[in-house]
């Protein structure tokens, strides 16, 4: 176990993976895949695997996504790094060729295939074009692909891991928000199941559904929450697709209360989801939801810290819905 | 070459034309078969001393087939046709090929088709799937069954004509959309450069598949990376409803191609065995890893853009012309004129010719592929429909989704 | 007023427009704008406008989606007709660069602009890559994009005048199902506005909300349980974004039922919104969701038209809620 | 003509080189001063008589706004990244223009930039936008109080450089992504045509943007409508890290251009008069209904891909050469032999020479315009913060959204 940064922890994952299949392949855009961390060798997959495995391309994303999904039609597991979302290029051809094919193909197209998809856009400066946290949904709505989002580096390790051996197209959404977490990594392999939710906080007065760039703010206001006396439940969703209804349902049956939390427009976030399937199956509930407002995110740090989620509006929120 | 109708334009001093051939078979074709395979090109895969007339090594069996080949495509469409005007049960539809049928076949006659799936060559279609699939070698009762929805089908009843695949012969299959699959093909021909492997990919795509923005990443990173790719292009003059020359600056397309510096040919693709000829020097390149290479038939589509069932001869949707009030449409005198070059009549006509084949022998395999087909017609349509809720599977590895649609 | 077709009512009012203003232009593929109808004089858009301002490309729908774009923000109102959104290309550029635009320049941005855009594959025997239903869910949840989905004639072109009139960029979708569908037109031009939902039955005991090619069934099991006695209020959102959250609420607030029925994928379709708005803001309210299942739709009509919302699985999921 | 690593390769017999002037001007460039205009296209727009030196017709005045406009782009970006590296309030980041002030300077210099919106050409930036908008004619100071978050920006503070716009001047602005802007662009020239307006449209993109697949939409559609489009690919040699060989088969991306028939010409970025030249023709060419341009203007960018507040000299954001472990780095040799061609030299040279300016004029303008720059930092920087509710306007052309961040 070592202290380690977001992205060793999944280059960790990937390295070991590349080394156990030799024709696993991995594109990247510009910006190769190198990470270092305090006290653990350099990981750069160019050098160590060769550029007939690991590619540089020019900037079309689309080729980028489309390449690996015919790399695993072809018989090889392949992942690509896509650093820019914001063409959305890619959501093309995974909405609607790699997640319809294995159903088309009446079970005969196998795609062992993993996107790994920057989020840009959730931290102060970027705005306009340069913004692009609608992934979420997007990703979430389209059957045939299993969507995760982690929000730590060890879920981040353990979900690559995972992702790489599924048999699924897998989306593995990366909030660039997270990058500067670090938190204790087990160097071995070990994997973090593609369909469960995860419990951070037990409680039994609210129950506070986020993922990925939303939990800090969350688990930060939890903090306050519990220092209040407030029982709280935090629940991370890790999975969009297929989502963990059962944990959602137990545990707001329990609480009887609901609070989302989406750094994305509030319009179909991931939360309306949760909040409908809750809402359907548990009676009685009252519901919240605290998101990103229907607008771009703008440039000016006054205005978009303002209009995104914070801890301080998450405890607000979850005051009012259970005072 | 050709002129911007496509026809073909004679010019004797391209190197890659049809040459007499030195070899064991009486040559003789006709004005009317002449085809021209011109190289566009400084790159050749040829061997010292190779004309590039590879047909002229094939040996009979080889050549038979490719005619059987055809043949099967064509009856294949016939019978379908018949059901769609008489059988009022029948519900499959089709975007035809007749016409066409050469440059699947001689495209297909290269590949290696036969093997573990880590070593046949992989096919895409993209669109008009039904020649390619035959070509490549799917079973052809279980493709029918599925063009009629049947839960034996090739892919269970879930693809339909648009979407058929079966990548156990290779056939990777068709996606219908003009513009993702060539794409996606390149990235199958990047995971067997990237594994050492010899295989190549291939992949079919219309005159109308040059104007979509893929056209340009397929051919760019094909060349940059040195894929085994090679892209077929059929240039059947149109799409749905408009002439190429709407969407396209180019006379040959393959001049688009050759910007990138890739390796690119016009064929004449009414003509198997010139298809047959650029193909094989395209393979021999790709599995040498000279990189991609990039093919223009020059065809043509006998029929409607598609056929559906119901159809009544003479309107749109049956087998005719395009009736459309349209913004380009098709000439009659401009049909007439390619089906005077049938792929059928040219491949037993030089099978003929070459003494091959006795007239009455080719006319004896016609009738053999004729019966073939009508029984796959007749098993296909006595299998099972499908059971509604065998729509939950398939969309992972593992298990259904839960039925929504009753709340 | 005159009986007529979905699309010639459309056409109609594009061509008063075009009429009134010789900068708009139109954008099409391969099948030309031209649409008859009985007793009328037929529409044929390019050879009454010339192909300088209605122009036949090729299969590019990015470049179709952009062209628009571009002439709006040069002072041309423009619109396109986008028959296929397989490829998903103009979602590109509608989500990250139209709807962005006016809020990223200050203002500064106009965009008079409409693209059409085609709804297939919930008609039997499309399938896979032919099927884009998931169309309502990805526009409706991008912000600075108005995005209607009329499910009438007289919609159809009411909406299309105040589309082409608006100064926000509209995606106005086009169920493709609904083609064969006539009603009385008036001949003028009319707007329907771009920001109501409409209550098309009323009703206390049960509030049903759908939109688009989900209406017709939606209406059909309205009669079925109108005959039983149910009072059901029947809502067709007709626009996504904005939407009409006041008409729902009413609603929910009186009948304290809330069904919502689509015909894409249960999860994050417009009906999650609709019933975590409703959540939200009713209590003791009871859901329940139709939807298609999170599964690509099948081309056989066996499989497909047992998954697809019908109008008897929407009265028994009715029953259930109510009794 | 241009070598892999962007040197001019001297070629005499090439048409489209500067002559020797015949006109009143003295004409003795400096070896180092030479670049080479080439065409590739058999098209020109080139009246009888006219040699295509079209900068030798430029009155005195509009020499020197050029040269003030290069200044301009240049004291705004050392301006700035002082302020990066020195004042800890500041927060404005920036993609530096430095090394490629030509490019923008003489392209923008050939259009009409003042006047009626319905009557100016319009600039689609794309990317690395402050010189296009100085060139274009935005107010400074406002784009100074927008780069660092104002309310008073010229755009509000929403934008920030990345978006950075102002559609007064025809200056519809940036948007940061690879791909998109080229295509939106050729849909107002598309606009202009339609309405029978003799406006252009240009957009600036760099060599990164020709592997979108965008580039084939763009440039394909300019050509088969003949859209008065002129498509300016400075290139810069790198994307990010990687060289152009890494993502384009072509030495002359002007090559790929030329392949669908659209006049294409690779330019010397670094001098003004030289961009000035061919994009005059451009232009002309436009106007008058002759359809697309591309020009390919051979430059460099000095600084590193970005810089950033808080910058420390020699790290990445700041302004040394790139430190990054990285697939393919800038060699410092080729920073400091492009150095020795710097834009501000040449246009400086020319004008001196010409008899233009005397040498102490010519560097009085350059402390103008310093001095212009820092009053438009100290006005920008004195200017309020955004209120945050104002986030929640201009989604719409009326009224606002309603906030959900409190639940
Ligand atoms: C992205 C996309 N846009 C539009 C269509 C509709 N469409 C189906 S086939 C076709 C014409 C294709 O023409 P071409 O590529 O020349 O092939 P051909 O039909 O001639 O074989 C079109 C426009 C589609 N399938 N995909
Ligand atoms: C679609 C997309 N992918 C990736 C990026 C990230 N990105 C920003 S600038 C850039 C490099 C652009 O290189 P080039 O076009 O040569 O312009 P230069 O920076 O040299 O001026 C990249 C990759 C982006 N903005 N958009
Ligand atoms: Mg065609
Ligand atoms: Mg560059």
């Amino acid at each position: 176990m070592t202290e380690k940064s977001w992205m060793y922890s999944v280059l960790e994952a990937v390295q070991h993976e590349m080394r156990e299949d030799p024709a696993l392949t991995w594109i990247f855009e510009l910006t190769p895949p190198v990470a270092s961390n305090p006290n653990m060798p350099v990981i750069n997959l160019e050098t160590e695997f060769g550029r007939k495995r690991v590619v540089n391309t020019g900037i079309d994303e689309n080729w980028m996504a489309s390449a690996v999904l015919g790399a695993g039609l072809a018989g090889s597991r392949a992942a690509t790094y896509i650093p820019y979302q914001g063409a959305l290029m890619p959501l093309e051809v995974i909405q609607n060729v790699a997640g319809k094919l294995r159903h088309m193909t009446g079970g005969k197209a196998a795609m062992p295939v993993v996107w790994v998809i920057e989020m840009t856009g959730q931290t102060p400066g970027f705005a306009g074009q340069h913004s692009c946290y609608e992934e979420d949904s997007f990703y979430m709505h389209i059957p045939g692909v299993r969507t995760v989002i982690p929000s730590t580096p060890y879920d981040a390790k353990g979900m690559m891991h995972a992702a790489l051996r599924s048999p699924d197209p897998v989306v593995y959404l990366y909030p660039a928000g997270l990058r500067t977490l670090t938190e204790e990594v087990p160097d071995e392999p070990y994997e973090v199941p593609l369909d469960k939710a995860a419990v951070r906080i037990e409680g039994s007065d609210l129950t506070i559904v986020s993922s990925g760039g939303g939990m800090p703010g969350v688990l930060e206001a939890a903090e306050v929450l519990k220092g209040e006396g407030m029982g709280v439940e935090v629940i991370d969703l890790r999975v969009l697709k297929e989502m963990d209804t059962e944990t959602l349902v137990t545990s707001v049956a329990k609480t009887k209360r609901l609070l989302t939390v989406d750094q994305s427009y509030y319009t179909l976030a991931p939360g309306a989801e949760v909040v409908a399937r809750c809402a359907e199956n548990v009676e009685g509930a009252r519901f919240k939801r605290v998101a990103f407002p229907d607008a771009p995110p703008p440039a000016s740090p006054e205005m978009f810290l303002w209009m995104r989620p914070n801890a301080e509006g998450i405890a607000g929120a979850a005051r009012a819905l259970v005072g | 070459m050709t002129d911007h109708q496509g026809n073909l334009v004679t010019c004797p001093e391209d190197e890659g034309q049809a040459p007499q051939s030195e070899g064991r078979r009486g040559f003789l074709k006709l004005a009317a078969l002449t085809g021209a395979a011109a190289s566009l090109s400084t790159r050749r895969a040829l061997a010292n001393g190779d004309i590039g007339y590879h047909a002229m090594d094939l040996p009979d069996d080889k050549l038979v087939d490719m005619y059987r080949t055809i043949l099967r495509i064509r009856w294949h469409e016939r019978t379908q046709a018949d059901q769609m005007l008489a059988n009022p049960d029948y519900r499959g539809y089709n975007h035809f090929y007749a016409g066409q049928e050469a440059v699947a076949t001689g495209v297909c006659a290269a590949l290696r088709n036969d093997g573990p799936f880590e070593q046949i060559d992989l096919v895409y279609s993209s669109h008009r799937p039904s020649g390619h699939a035959i070509a490549k070698g799917v079973d052809i009762p279980t493709m029918v069954a599925e063009m009629d929805f049947r839960a034996t089908g090739m892919n269970g009843g879930y693809a339909a004509e648009m979407h058929i695949s079966d990548p156990s012969v290779g056939f990777i299959g068709a996606d219908g959309m003009i513009g993702p699959a060539p794409v996606i093909a390149s990235g199958s021909a990047f995971a067997f450069r990237a594994r050492g492997s010899d295989q190549v990919a291939v992949v079919f795509a219309g005159d109308g598949n040059y104007a979509a923005p893929h056209f340009h990443s397929t051919l760019n990173n094909a060349k940059l990376l040195d894929l085994p790719l090679i892209y077929v292009c059929e240039n059947n003059l149109y799409h749905q409803y408009a002439h190429y020359s709407y969407s396209c600056p180019h006379k040959d397309i393959a001049d688009a191609a050759a910007a990138y510096g890739i390796p690119s040919r016009t064929v004449d693709g009414q003509d198997v065995t010139q298809v047959y000829n650029v193909a094989k020097e395209a393979v021999d390149r790709a599995r040498a890893g000279g990189g991609p290479s990039f093919i223009e038939a020059k065809t043509y589509r006998y029929y409607n853009h598609w056929g559906a069932p119901g159809a009544k001869e003479g309107e749109l949707g049956a087998f005719g012309y395009d009736p459309l009030a349209i913004t380009s449409f098709r000439p009659e005198r401009e049909v007439r004129a390619w089906m005077q070059r049938d792929p059928v009549d040219i491949a037993r006509n030089i099978l003929v010719d070459w003494g091959i084949l006795e007239e009455q022998k080719a006319l004896d395999i016609e009738a053999e592929v004729k019966a073939e087909i009508a029984a796959a017609f007749e098993w296909a349509l006595s299998q099972p429909l499908c059971t509604p809720e065998d729509g939950l599977k398939h969309v992972f590895a593992e298990g259904t989704v839960p039925a929504r649609q009753f709340g």
